[in-house]
Formats: C-alpha cells, structure tokens, sequence
C-alpha cells in the first residue's frame, strides 16, 4: 500500500473541505441540539452531499456507484468529522448499504440502493442490544420461521440514524444460542411494518439514534440479506467497513481539538505571556501532535487494507480503531484542560467533541475490545 | 473524662429529645446539605428547625469561639458531639463556603467588629457566600485581576466582572478581591472586599457548562457601591488574605473528590457494584480482565490517597506540623477522581451513553454528568497545572 | 491504625539512619559488586547490625527478641534501602526467621533462633524455581517420605543470600500436583547436607542470590518447619512480611533516587539556568514526589495492618507491594532521564537503583501480580 | 526499462562470479557488520575482500557520485543493486558514520578538495569517524561547547574535552566543534573540525555504562594541532554544518530503535515467542491478560510508529515534501523501544534478572543489558526533552 493521497483523492478531500466548511460549520451540530431536532441531521444538506457524489463512492457501477474504495471514503468521514457533520452517512451507505450492496437480492438492491445513493432514502442496521456490549452475537432478538416468512421479536437500542429510517435491516436469531457466531440472519425491515415502534433516544453526543421494538413484526424472506444463519458473519464485515469510516470521523475530530487547542495557547495570555510558551504545557501538545500524526497513518492504512483485501485486514483495522479512541479521548481531554475553564463552558465547542469522543468510542468497540481482537487475531 | 462522659450523656439525651426524627437515617443522603441563606431551597420541611436548635448551641460549628456564636467545645468535646450525631444518623445542620473558606478566614483576619458581626450570621446559617475571585484573564493568573475598587468618602465603587463563581445566584454575599492600586505590582494592590449581592448594580448571569448544569455564574458590577470597613485585612492587603483562603479551598475540593470508602473495606463499592452488573463475573473475576486490572489499579490509588490524606491528618493529631504531602490533595485528589469516573464510563459500556429520555436508566443518565463535571476538578481552585507549578517551587525548592 | 511515628520508632529511625550514613555509604555496594565479593554483604556490618538490636526486632521474648512489630521493621529496611545496604535481613530475619518463629519446633528455635538473632548464623527461604514466575506453589522439587524421614530432590534458584547461609528452610511437595495450596512442606536444611549443591548466581543487583541443587537430600522429620503438607500457607505468611519489609527497602531507594535527581536539576546549568527552571522538569519532579508521598503512607499503613491483624491486612500488603514497584521502577526512570548521559555510566549510582528496582519489582511478585491478588482479594 | 534489466543481469552475474560464499546469508546477521578503518575487528575473513571489491565499483554508496569514488547509480539502479544483493543475502560492505553522518555532509559543506580527499576514503572503508559533539557542561545546551581552537600559523590549537563519542576508542578520524569566537552568541562562534585521533596530544578513555559496556568515551584534546584547511564550511559557520549533521543522526537512530517488522506481518516475533515461552497460553491467549494487553499495545503502537515512517517516505517517494511527521521520529521511536524492553522484562520476569554465570540461559543474560541501553535511547543524538521542544517550536509555532 501507498500511504499518499493520489491526484483524484486531494481533490476529492478538497471538494469535501470546502462544502463542509461553507455549509457545515460546527454551529450546525449546536443549533439541531438546541432545536432538539427529532432527525438529528439536515434532509437538504444530505441531499447536497449526495449530489457531490459522496454516497456514491463504495457502490459498484451496477448499483449506480463510483467503484471507489474505503481511500476516498475516509476523506469524506474525516471532513465531516472536523465539524461533527451528523449526517447519516456510516448508517445509510457504509453500514446498511454495504451490507445490501453485499448480500442483497438483486431485487432490493434494485428497490433500494438506487435511492440511498441519491440521498433520497436513509437506511440504517439495528443491531445493538442492551447489555451485549461489543459483541454483535449476543442478541435476544429472535425470528421466528412462519410460513410464508419470519416473525420477528425483540428490541435493539441506540439504532444509528433509525429515527425517521426508511428501512432498517435487523439482526436476529434464527438458530443457536445467544453469543453464537452462526444462527443470527439478517432482515430489511421497511418503517411501516406492523409491530415496529421507533423512539428516538437522546443521547451524549445529540444525534439520531433510536430504541426500536419489534413486536411479532413480519417480515418475507425475500427481506432477508445475506444468508440464513451467516448474517452475523456479513454483519461482522459492514461494521469493520463502518469502523474504518468511523476513524476517519475521529481523524478529523481530534485535528479539530487539537488546532482549537494550539491556536488558544497562542492566543490566551496569563503572566503577561501567550500559555504556549510554558514548557509543561509545550510537551503535552507535542505528544497530542504525535497522537495525532500517528493516527492520520493508522486510518489511511486501515483504509488501503480494505480496498487491496489485505490479508491482516483485520489487524489494520483494530489498530486503527484503538489508536483513534485513545487518541481522540486524549487529544479532547487535554483541550478541555488547556482551555481551563473556557473549555468547561456549554459556549465553547470543544465539549462537543469531547463527547463525541466517548460515543465513537463506544461505538463498534473500544480500544480494550479492539486490543483484545488484535491479539487474538495475532494468535496469542 | 467522666466529664467527657456527663458531655455525652447531656448531648445524648438532648438529641434524642429535640433533633427531628424526620432527619434521622440521613446522615449520608447528599440531598439533606443545607446551605443556608434567603434563596437556597430548604432540603426538607425540618432542616430549618434543625439548623436553628443547633445554631443556638452554637453547634453548627461547634469548635468556633463562644464569644461569636460558636460551641466553644473542645477537640474531645466535638468528637464526642459529632459520635452522637452519627449515632442517630444526623445530617450536618449546614454545609457551605461560610464555614469552609470565608468564616475560618474572617476568624484569622477579621476585626473584632467584623468577628461580632459576621460569625454568628454564618453560624445560624443567615447569609449564603459565595466566591469572587476569577475573573475572564485572571484564572491561573489571577493576581491579574481587574474588577477596580475607588474610594469615594466612606465607600468603594466597585466596576468589573467575576465569573466561576460557585452557586452566585444563590447566594447573598460574596467575598471578592478587587483592584485597588495600579502602580505596585500586581499583587500589592488587591484588596479583599465582603460585599451584599443585593446591592445596587450586582448582576448575575450562570453559565452553562458542557454537563448541562449552571453551577457556576459571571457577576457584573457597574458602580457597586461597597462599604470600606467591609475589607478584611488593610487595604492593598488582600493577596495574603486570598492565599491563606485558597488554602481551605483546596483542602476542601481535595475531600470532596478524593472519595471517602477506603477501598480495604469489605463492603463492595459502586464500582465493584457496576462492573458485576455491566461485565458480569467469569469464574468469580470481572468477565474483563484489562477492565478488573484498571479496578485495582484505580482502588490501589484511592487507598494510597486517602492513607496519605490520613498520615497528614495523624501528624496534625500528633502534633507535628502538617507534612508537604498537604500540597499534593488538591492535584492527586482531583486527577484519581477522572480516571475513576472515566473507568466507570468503560464499565457502563455504550449504556453510559445517554443524555435523558428513554432506553436509559437513572443511573445511566447520570454518570456521563458527574463524568464531564470531574474535568472541572483539575480546573477549579487552582488548575493542576498551578498545582504541580506550587508543589516543585514551594516544597522541592525548585527555582523558577 | 495511626499513620505516624511514635517517639521510640523515631529515635530507632534516627539511629537507623545515623549507622547506614556513617557505615554503610552506596559506595560499600559498588565494593563488593567490583571485588565480585561471594558473600556480596559483609559479616562484620551484619554482625553491628545485630549488636544494635534490629535483628531482635520481629522475634518474641521468648525467643530472645523485642516483641517489636513490622512498623518498625520497616523503619531499619528502609534506611538500609536508602544505601542499598546488602546485609541479609530480608533473608535471615523476616523469610526463614519467621518461618522458624512461626513454625518452628521448640528445638529448631532453640537451635537457630539464638544465633540468627546475634548475627552469627544467616538462614534462608529457598523456595523460588525456574519457570514458577511468583506463584509459590508451581514447585517441581519433591521431599519422598523414607523409613526415617524424607528425600528431597530438585532445583532453587534464586535464593536470596543462599551462597554461604548456614541454613535453608526448602519448600518441597509432599503431596498434590504443581500449582495446588495444599502439600507443600518446609524443610530445614542446614548447610553440610550430603547432596545439596549450593551455586552463586549473580544477578542484575550484584546481591548475593544462589542456585541450589537438591540431589537425593535426607532429611529428618524433626527438620520440618510447620506442618507436613501445609508448608505453603506458612511461607506465604512469612513472604507477605517480607514483602512489607521489601516495600520499606523500596521506599527508601527511591527516597535516594528522588532526592538525587532533585539535587542535579538544582546544580546542573544548561543554557545558562539550572535545568530544574524548565517548567516541564519541574511538573515531572512534582508527579514523582507524589508517587514518593503515596508509596510512604502506603509502606505505613500495610506495616500497621501486620501488627494490628487487620483483617484486610493483605489488601494493604498488595497495595504497598503494586505501588511501590511501579513507583521505584517510575522515579528511577525519570532520574536516569534528568541526568542525562551522567545516569547511563557506571560511575554514577543512580544506575544501582535502577538496577535493584527491577529486581525488587520482581520478588515477591510484581506489580501486575499484586493488582491481580488485590482484586482477587476483593471478590472480583 | 530494457536498460535496468541489462544492468540487472551484469549485476547478479558478477556478485555469482565474485561475491564471497561465505558472506551469502548473512544480510540480517548483526555481526557482519563491517565499519572499516585501522582498529574495527574484521567480521569475517571475507569482509575485507567483499568491501574492496564493491569499493572498486564505488558500490559501499552506490549513489553517491562517481567523481569521487561512489558508484553514479540513479535511484532505479541502486534498487536493483540493493535487490540483487538480497537476493544473494549479502550483507552491506560497510557500515558506519562515515556513511550515514559525516560524508553527506561532505558533499553539502566540503570543498571540491575535501570531497576529493574524504569521500574516496569514506567508500573504501579506510577511516572511520567518531563524532565530538557532547562536552560535560554541553549536552542538551550543545551550543554551550567550550573546546577552543586557537589560531597559531595554518594550524588550530585544540584544547578541551569531549564527551558520550560513540567508538571514539575505535575511530581513526573525529568530526568535533570547537570554539573559535568568545566575543559573539554562543552559536555564532562554533567551528566545525575534521582530525586525525593519531594527532599527538588526543587522549582517549571508554566510559563505563550501567550495562556494563563502553561504547562511549571521553576524548580529550591537550594543544593538539589541526590544519586550518581541516575546518568544514567556513571559521564560526560549525553550527549550520552540526545541525545538517544531526538530521542525519536523527533519522539513524530513529531507525535502529524503531524496529523493523511490521506487526501485522503473520510471522511471529521475537516478544510473542517468549510470552508463550515464559507465561504461556491458557484457551489459546497468553496466559497474563494484563501482559496480553500491553504486548497488544506495544504492537499497535509499534504498526502506528512504521506505517508513520512509511508515510513519510511515500509523501517524498510522491515528490511531496517531507511532512512535519517526520519530526518524531526520533522522540516516538526511542520511547517505543524503551516500552519494549520494559514489557519483555515483564513477559520473562524473574528470569530476566540475571547478569551472568550459572542459572540463567544466554537470551536472558542479554536481555537486562538491553534493555539498560535502551533507556540511553532519549538521552543521545538529543534528548525526547529537546525533541519536544523542536516540535512545539518548529511544527507548532508555539512561542519561546
């Protein structure tokens, strides 16, 4: 892999820079709290995104895409993510549209990609459950075969983007027992199915993200994605798809504290000096720099890793989630403090990023779970 | 010691005749702190009642002097008072900067009049203080102060803005330092002023912080006119006044986010309490084992903590003079209490993620505020870095 | 349990200190280390030792000593760790002689205890093995039950101030499989026994530690220390007091360590200031007086809850022992740091500290262990 | 393209014909090494023939110029020469400082008389060069150096000391600055000197470190003449030459102490084979969850340190500029490798204890002395302390 970015990719992350500058200042994220805004994100802006192309970048050219990789698509996260754009873009085209454009019939990637793409659509996957932590196979959601399909009961919290989802696609156990890898299998639940209540759940970080219950909701197996029993195993493979967007997401984050960070110890002055000349303070921003550098290299080799099917993919991918959560927790940790009491105020911006912190954090795993996985994918 | 004994019974029987049942059993309930004054909302219908039974003992703060309203009791004496109060389960009859940092400071430089005037309101939990020191650049620098005091005949005009100020809304005096010399340096020229928060021109605003909660305010004065002999200590004097206040502060933030269960005790902790629910045991150990490991290693220095807090405290007992690991409460105290808070983030695991409403439980909801509030800790009162700034000058010697 | 000094423990510290500074400088370390000393302590010093009393300390009257406590064990551990005093008290007086205390036949006592108090015999635990890590019970060496006693066969390592000791108390399995609590048994055996080989071994702290080698040993029955087959609950009794006695040792080295960096960044002058003015240096110095701070209440108090049989006196223990292995590994690292090349050569001390602060770490089991012990402790 | 394969073919047709036999496999074996000059004890029999005849064709440093000895090769050239070389396992000709330090600076600071004297010895291996930076009251202060030269017809007179010269025991020739101006800013008055060690009047003595090895010494300069026309750039320019250098050296060490395999290569390195050696594994994960996790640790930590360094040289190989990254390097890649030694005493634990003699196996009698001179990592080639400086100056803007 070639840790540069090509021609087509500095244009690309240009474009996104300048759009999300111009039309996505971080005030956006503050006013759609304050507004306590049901959909957490902005329809038209969403629309303006996908008009841009960027929804299009991980989709073949059969299903209407660009054919571009996971390389482009952090450069998309990565600028949203300087400015908390919460637009659902992990939810509807890594997560849920990957896992269609992986393991849908032809006949629902037809009915649906062709509207994610053009923004026109937000889907979602729900596969969180309360108390399973980390682990995707520890769900009580259960689908039972029927006749002519399944019935599906259960409840899946913090659903992504799920309020005001056109469709979400569902994990659920069709066979084994609960922390099986096999037996979970995958279902596209359109908004209107009889059964399925969606509320919208408030969280840290103020965006969209749902309890749905399902109760006796039917679903035809011409919903299902992927296949009977292996839907852990495809669901498995969005999520790291949607982990390495995520750190794009986290890149962006922490370069945004940490310039916040640099340009206030130039600016604020106490004994008649600007901060940044205490040497204390100095080392502790050469080290968040260095946390940050670091990171830039662990999310562009997470991201080549994937498009070139690497074979330690998968160790690429750990290292670069772990990395960006202990560094954008770092990074926005030190801020704060060097913000001093600036920084604890609601005015400030930097909370925001400090609580988006700990939720991507806890999303699709934290450091301690990706650690884990690393030595276990390294064989000790 | 029988006289010690006839105290006990005396104070026994006193407390079990008048001390309002519907008190009793909440000696630990943080809900039932009084703070006192004309707009704090009284815990419970009996904690006005309680408050004065006590102050006319003089028993809020029993070891004050006698002459200004305290208890006047012994060392003994208050040990024995606060045993029996324990033993009903009694809660503090007040709690507040009265008597942690401006009553303790008063005591040390106040005049005899301003003794005889302001002790006994504190005592009877009259006036609610609150602190006016940091100003917009003056935080860790806060000799830079610029809120300008100017005589005029028999008073003060005061003009300029405080901000951090804890609980300003709800208070009804505020002790503040004020500008009263341009021509020295800086800190020569700051003089400590008592001034009433109804007096024409104070404004309050909170502000919001990134938990939600407005703790803290900004106080605006516009041409506030203070009284002069409201100034503790000479005029210009009130850089030594602050100091010797700071250090109360400190001690007093240091207690309260130290912790208080020594971690040998057997009973299980939140913590401990958490991690079971949350993680679940795998053959007996927290089913996580990078998770168990930071769980000791968190109690470990929880343990290393409140022992040195107490070997400082025994020495004082002993009568040495207070050793310099006093100096490191406030940075230790501070710093253990984020890590813990942050460990118990990751042993919530994504359920700590919600800010209200539903799919989250009360508890749930409340951990990420007490987390984002600990990130004030190192801030407040002298930040960390102010801390560690004292530590390596005033106890290693260090030059500057 | 009242964390300060009372008047006597402080005339004892006094003397403590007075002997060390005046008789036992580091230099006297270095000594031997350079003449490749064998016994690597001096006779003559431990002999002054014992004159002064503190080898009396931790025995009963009964046995000829002063019913003193662990608080004051400490206090002589302590200085001796200051200068890092060689002379074999952890060995002789807290591990064997407390074992021989505790478990001891009245002959054994009567036998031993006169002359180990006096100075004039050193006994000592020979319990650790190769590949054990610092679990006590994962031992290989066996004692066989015979007509007229029992034979021991296998290997130590390790044993602290074993080359030379007139006597070892040997942990051997009598019953059970590696790694059970039960069926260990402690044997006495003095120095002359046919096939025992006794090897130097030298160790990173250049302190006296041997290689012992059991080759069909015999032993009487009259030699057992404690009782058949629980010998293992008695030497983690008598490890845990050495393990406090160990943390005062501990405590007193990086007292030095500390104290030395503090002086250089005093006196050392680059670009025309004594380098303790960089504000970076300071806030690094501040961090370790704390943990210096904390490691002395810690010592205290665990030496406290011995005396007291608090009941939760080896959380104390363990807390003592993980803090003040991270703490005397972390302020020897930073003074190696602050006095820059000076503190790699030879010809400076601090590298003494760093040395014997590895291996402190590493006796009686290190800072992970102890973690690990204190959760366990805990019930989780 | 037809050209490189036609140089390829001549290539590995002539290292058949000629490359020692016995060399062949020996690329990744430390003790090959060779670094050239009168006092280096030869490897192998066959390193000094393998370096005359690469020497020959200027191939030590392919790229350098051939006008002064060095093989001309372009960028494309040296790969396949580097290739072919691998491919035969062949380890480098010649190691050393003449290679990475001093002889590019040579070529950027020297005269056309000087490249045409040094460097055709520097490719042939016939001196090799220690470096005299350091002085007792000169380490982080470099500028502070107080070895004076003084002027006496077309020599200098040196006078002064030297310290932490790696090999200087070892080296025919030193680079060292003096001072040559009292009279203006420190920096200003440094002069950059090659010499002669043979030079009458040059003392040498290995200082003994922690490990117990002497790689450094002290070299000490008593009125020891150097010609005037042995100054690199101009009198008083020593300084602009010595930072030019230190890059250099930087990067070097950066290099050695980063490590070298990729983490997520499949093959298992040296830490993974004792922690299953020394703790072992329990349901397939090293036994020690807590030891698991730091070696989990340390791994992405190490991925994250080489795929930056990778970066790095692809931006260049891309004809960017070298990004700020670069600056640390050094500071990241030392500490690295000290958490490294650290955690492998942890993994092998009392094992690793040992200093030499009976009970202890070879790998564990070098592991302490390993990881002793890993801590001299951030100390030389300028401390993590001053590395941090640089960056928050000179990447970060932040003011003095």
């Amino acid at each position: 892999m070639e840790l540069v970015l090509n021609e087509e990719q500095t244009m690309l992350a240009q474009t996104v820079k300048n759009f999300i500058t111009d039309n996505s200042p971080i005030n956006r994220m503050r006013q759609l709290r304050d507004d306590k805004d049901m959909l957490g994100y902005s329809k038209d802006i969403w629309k303006q995104m996908a008009d841009l192309g960027w929804t299009a970048i991980l989709f073949s050219e059969a299903d209407g895409g660009l054919e571009l990789g996971m390389a482009e698509t952090v450069l998309v996260t990565e600028e949203m993510g300087r400015n908390l754009a919460p637009e659902p873009y992990i939810s509807s085209i890594v997560l849920a549209g990957q896992a269609l454009a992986k393991g849908g019939s032809k006949e629902l990637r037809e009915q649906w990609l062709g509207s994610v793409i053009a923004g026109d659509a937000v889907l979602t996957v729900a596969y969180q459950e309360k108390g399973g932590r980390y682990d995707i196979t520890k769900i009580k959601t259960t689908a039972a075969k029927t006749a002519d399909g399944y019935v599906i009961n259960g409840e899946k919290v913090q659903v992504t983007d799920g309020y005001g989802a056109d469709a979400m696609i569902v994990s659920a156990r069709t066979s084994g027992n609960d922390g099986d890898a096999d037996g979970i299998t995958l279902f596209l639940v359109p908004r209107d199915a009889a059964g399925m209540t969606v509320t919208r759940q408030w969280r840290l970080d103020s965006r969209n993200v749902a309890l749905v219950a399902f109760k006796d909701v039917k679903v035809s197996e011409a919903n299902i994605v992927g296949t009977v029993d292996k839907g852990g195993q495809l669901l498995g493979q969005v999520i790291d798809l949607a982990t390495v967007a995520l750190c794009g997401e986290m890149l962006g984050g922490m370069n945004f504290a940490f310039n916040h960070m640099l340009a206030y110890m130039k600016e604020r002055v106490q004994f008649n000096v600007p901060i940044g000349s205490f040497q204390a303070l100095k080392h502790r921003a050469a080290k968040m720099y260095m946390e940050v550098e670091l990171s830039r290299s662990v999310v562009m080799a997470a991201a080549r890793a994937v498009d070139e099917e690497n074979a330690g993919k998968e160790l690429f991918i750990s290292t670069a989630k772990a990395r960006c959560s202990d560094a954008y927790i770092a990074v926005t940790n030190e801020a704060v403090q060097i913000l001093g009491g600036n920084g604890m105020t609601d005015e400030e911006n930097i909370g925001f990023y400090m609580k988006r912190a700990r939720v991507a954090e806890m999303t699709f795993g934290d450091a301690t779970y990706h650690k884990d996985r690393f030595a276990t994918l390294k064989g000790y | 010691m029988a006289d010690l004994e006839e105290f006990r019974a005396s104070v026994r029987s006193w407390l079990e005749a008048n001390a309002p049942k519907s008190l009793r059993g909440k000696m630990r309930d943080p809900a039932a702190a009084f703070w006192g004054g004309k707009k704090t909302k009284l815990p419970y219908p009996d904690s006005k009642p309680w408050l004065d039974m006590m102050a006319e003992r003089g028993w809020t703060i029993p070891f004050w002097p006698k002459e200004y309203g305290g208890g006047g009791l012994s060392k003994e004496e208050t040990k024995v008072l606060n045993e029996e109060l324990a033993r009903l389960e009694l809660p503090p009859p007040l709690t507040g900067f009265g008597i942690t940092m401006i009553g303790p400071t008063i005591l040390q430089y106040g005049t005899e009049e301003q003794k005889k005037l302001y002790i006994p309101q504190i005592i009877k939990g009259e006036i609610r203080w609150c602190q006016g020191y940091s100003e917009p650049n003056a935080g860790s620098d806060l000799a830079n102060i610029q809120t300008k005091a100017v005589v005029d005949g028999d008073d003060y005009i005061v003009n300029g803005q405080k901000i951090w100020t804890s609980f300003g809304d709800l208070s009804d005096w505020i002790f503040m330092l004020v500008r009263t010399n341009w021509e020295v340096k800086k800190q020569a020229g700051i003089t400590f002023l008592l001034a009433d928060m109804e007096s024409k021109g104070v404004e309050v605003r909170p502000i919001k912080l990134i938990s939600g909660a407005s703790p803290f305010c900004e106080v605006f004065f516009e041409d506030v006119r203070v009284p002069r002999h409201q100034i503790l200590n000479r005029e210009n004097g009130g850089w030594e006044v602050a100091r010797a206040l700071l250090g109360h502060e400190r001690t007093m933030i240091a207690n309260t986010f130290g912790g208080r269960q020594s971690s040998t005790e057997t009973k299980e902790n939140p913590m401990e309490a958490a991690a079971k629910k949350y993680i679940g045991l795998q053959d007996g150990k927290i089913a996580d084992d990078a998770i168990r490991q930071r769980m000791a290693q968190n109690q470990i220095d929880e343990q290393s903590f409140l022992l040195t807090v107490q070997r400082n405290s025994d020495n004082i007992k002993a009568g040495h003079r207070p050793g310099p690991e006093t100096s490191i409460f406030k940075v230790y105290g501070t710093e253990l209490n984020q890590r813990r808070q942050e460990l118990m983030l990751s042993i919530f695991g994504p359920e700590c993620l919600g800010w209200e409403g539903d799919g989250f439980e009360k508890n749930e909801l409340d951990l990420p505020k007490v987390w984002l509030r600990s990130r004030g800790n190192t801030l407040e009162g002298g930040s960390s870095e102010i801390q560690l700034n004292i530590i390596a000058k005033q106890v290693l010697g260090l030059p500057d």
